[in-house]
């Protein structure tokens, strides 16, 4: 597939206005900046964080030729693969956990040709972003050295300069769009992430456009007075909608565990039906619920609370 | 006194933690093991987890099913980016880096990317995750899998996660400066590799193992001591320990 | 009206920000400038400084004497790492830089390193900070300076901050790929560059000044319009904007 | 001056243990961990955050040819080089603000070849932290082409293999030793910044040996409690040191503004009166008073108390 040089990725960048103003919309009108063909980078990692509603906003708009990527990729990839929202995924693990074993979805469609994986190691794909983020070509590692994935990637070797040591250099990689699900963040789009920030910092710096759903829109005050939580800078931003649950059935820090029970009932009939259980969960949950609301309503308040009460109990965030 | 296969793994792992060190662990076997070691011998033993957290204490029943979910930062000190724990790896910090794998070859080199060939693989593997960023950048990397023939084979149809890469320093003229695999714990055997052809060679048989069988279930020439060690079999209180960590056996099978 | 050379300079550089951009100030006489374009034209302004603060508003009579105190954070909606301020300037996110400078050639390439040789220099200048880097990743950079022959110098003992570079596409020849000094503001003139010679010329004149002036305090031949443009004086209301954020005459002098 | 390679760091830093125990020491101990010939790294940035506490500790304990590194060198620079503790500065910048114009010490030792002073962009000293902290030998920036900088410092330009376009390359920097100053460390040493990071985590990562001094020493179940706020690990760390105000006369952020009034006094006495008066300061000041409580009752209770007051205001802590 065509990727964005670090030249191009800051022309675009400078193409576009960055004022600090009011960037609050609905999320279909977010899901709206995706376009047929973008390289969509997700925020979050596996079942943490995951961008959920604005993830099923995309599939709700039917977007073709999509390229995903992500460091760890949970069931989201077979969403797209079997609504046939994307063939390309680059990612460095597929599947959903331990538990689980392999993903039926991605083995039918990798082995049966109709789909592209494109692996690189978890640290590779961490310093693409990051590469992005700081606008230059390359990073240089240790990471994939002795391995295949050396020769199947973009990857390049080189002899330093310095050292006369080989090194692996990996190509920065530029998203069009990445969604991301945070904490908080004002209208302006300045974003705070509670526990872990996985790599959410560098994908909204190395993306031509940012979309960030939030738990929470809060006053512009609150985050100037908290200013060293702010881990994404509204001139990254296009976007902010508001989305309570926004990772749901996904876990976000503090305040919700992952449904394990809703992702383990997905996975068994996965597992025995195939694209066919896939299609039935994408008209369940994806495209029969036309609002966030509707969507939480078929898990039911008493579960919502369930998984809040018990995240805040393990991180001690509810004294 | 009866274990299971896993519970013995998880045991023999544990053992190979020394107190005050630190290890890069990932969820399964590897957790359970560095979990036990802290409860037994190395209660200084601090865990990494690549999803973000340092210096975690896992609940009992309550373990994670991922590295990156928020059970697997309880008690931690620290919760940095994934990148940032990988490059603490890159610059030297983490002592153990712990592996499994789809397959492994006489060198210790791990797929876990696919059977066949990489383009239309016969067998889309999950992929790396971190195991070849532990791999290249942990100190000492130890193995711990199940002693299957289909697992050791001469050769890999892929490469995920370099060992010893190949013979004599085929590790350090891959690029590979730091680390390097010094065990592979599996339910029958506990494996090096010999420093002068890079081999995988039995160091010590598991209770009840002999060495016909390790080499029965390994695909390879596999290099043994006439009388391999022993060892001990797992202790009441180690069994006792590991499975209230996972009372629900959701790792231990 | 009366108003000092220093007021001039703050003044003239705040209407070169445009509302809704952002412009990455030094202390001084850039701070000055965003600040003021803040309380006039451009109340959507976000100014950035390198020691790590992103939409500060500094407090008038309270100005930072460096960018990485925590004057310089006030009202911040952000904190990031020195080196992160930079790396998004590199990213391409910051409309403007403000740059000022001991050397100025006819290129907008500017010397704060040393006067005489680098190994053993006749004056040993502050250096760099992060003017080398404003000037290398900023999208439109102003230097902002007093107008002395001493400082406008056909040839630099050192470029500290590249400009143009040199002639024709001297800056794209040495690998910068972005941005461009598009204006120089002193008491007497603004001036740019030709974009066939590259070198810097006089757009237009401070009230009072005339070319002749301009020319006898530059170092190097200086081209013009032969009716510069006559740039307006500065207004009450910006003086005493300007005058109300340095109360103490700190930085205005 | 010789430097340590990516290569040796790592190695050297393998060499050491490194278990979570208790580090705390004595300011004395921990500034005997400076070596003479040492490169030590000091945190902050100018006046804000500098471990002073430590730094005078090392001047007390009479070192000799350091080679001192920061992004922003302020007056401590100053006493350094009149102590004859080192003759190698490597920084951005030095001086100690815009209204007190050149430092006169740095300009007569490094005009009278008495001291060499290692210019790089701030950028350039930022990424050369950030390789050393990657445990890679260099990284890539455009930072620096166009500049003298590029032939003077011992960066280097590439062709870029992915894209063509020339680089920079500044090499890492691996300091035998970094000072810091942070907010809140516990003893094991895993240490919190409020406010500004400056260039803190990647010094501590890039460094082989690392000494914090702390406003507070906390619980290790406060720092776990609040573990995303976490800067520095305790496995980078080596020595503890408890230091309220250990900073001043500069500024912890949020805590007390840095006593521009002293800072002032210093500059005009030097300016006047060049070297002794960096000789009279240095026996006022750093040689005179044996603990930190007897530093801080030369400024006295009630200047404190106003700089604390001042900084409380001003970033809204006080509420």
């Amino acid at each position: 597939m065509a990727t964005v040089t670090f030249v191009e990725a800051r022309r675009r960048l400078e193409a576009k206005a960055r004022p600090m103003r009011d960037k609050r919309m609905a999320a279909a009108d977010a899901a709206s900046l995706v376009r047929d063909g973008d390289h969509v980078a997700i925020g979050g990692c596996l079942y943490s964080r995951t961008p959920m509603l604005l993830l099923r906003e995309v599939l709700r708009h039917r977007r073709r030729d999509l390229v995903l990527s992500r460091n760890l990729m949970c069931y989201e990839g077979e969403l797209f693969l079997v609504s046939g929202a994307s063939r390309d995924l680059v990612t460095s693990w597929v599947g959903i956990g331990l538990p689980w074993g392999l993903s039926r979805i991605v083995r039918e469609f990798v082995e049966g040709g109709r789909a592209r994986l494109e692996e690189w190691s978890h640290l590779a794909i961490g310093l693409r972003y990051h590469a992005g983020a700081m606008g230059v070509p390359f990073l240089p590692t240790l990471s994939m050295l002795g391995s295949d994935l050396l020769r199947t990637t973009g990857a390049r070797t080189m002899t330093c300069p310095f050292t006369g040591e080989q090194l692996c250099l990996v190509p920065a990689l530029f998203p069009d769009v990445a969604l991301i699900h945070v904490h908080r963040a004002d209208p302006f789009g300045n974003a705070q992430i509670d526990g872990y920030p996985h790599m959410d910092l560098d994908i909204a710096a190395a993306a031509q456009t940012v979309v960030l759903s939030a738990e929470e829109i809060v006053d512009p005050e609150q985050i100037r007075r908290t200013a060293d939580r702010t881990a994404i800078p509204f001139f990254a931003v296009d976007a902010v909608v508001e989305a309570p649950y926004g990772a749901y059935p996904h876990e976000c820090y503090g305040l919700y565990e992952a449904d394990l029970d809703h992702i383990d009932a997905y996975a068994r009939r996965v597992a025995a039906e195939g694209a066919a259980a896939v299609r039935a969960y994408l008209d369940e949950y994806v495209y029969g619920p036309a609002t966030l609301e509707a969507f939480l309503e078929l898990f039911g308040a008493g579960r919502l609370l369930r998984q809040s009460r018990s995240a805040r109990e393990l991180t001690g965030r509810w004294t | 006194m009866s274990y299971t296969a896993s519970e013995l793994l998880a045991v023999s792992a544990s053992r190979l933690l020394a107190d005050g060190k630190i290890v890069f662990a990932g969820v399964g076997t590897p957790l359970l093991a560095a979990s036990l070691a802290r409860l037994t011998h190395a209660p200084h033993l601090t865990i990494v987890v690549e999803g973000g957290a340092i210096g975690l204490e896992a609940e009992p029943g309550r373990l994670p099913i991922s590295t990156n979910e928020m059970r697997a930062g309880r008690r931690a000190v620290m919760l940095p980016s994934i990148t940032q724990i990988f490059l603490y790896a890159q610059r030297g910090y983490f002592d153990y880096g712990f592996l499994g794998g789809a397959q492994i070859d006489p060198y210790g080199n791990i797929n876990t990317s696919v059977i066949g060939p990489a383009e239309r693989p016969r067998v889309r593997l999950p992929g790396s995750g971190g195991a070849c960023d532990i791999a290249c950048h942990c100190r000492e990397i130890v193995i711990v899998t199940r002693h299957e023939r289909r697992r050791f084979v001469e050769r890999l149809d892929f490469v995920t996660s370099p060992g010893q890469v190949g013979a004599g320093d085929g590790r350090r003229r891959a690029g590979l400066l730091f680390g390097r695999v010094t065990a592979v714990v599996t339910d029958l055997a506990l494996m090096d590799f010999d420093p002068a052809t890079g081999r995988m060679r039995v160091v010590a048989l598991q209770p009840g193992a002999d060495l016909a069988q390790v080499r029965e279930q390994t695909g390879f020439e596999l290099a043994a001591a006439a009388e391999p060690d022993r060892l001990p079999a797992p202790s009441e209180q180690e069994l006792a320990l590991v499975r209230a960590l996972d009372p629900a056996r959701t790792f231990l099978g």
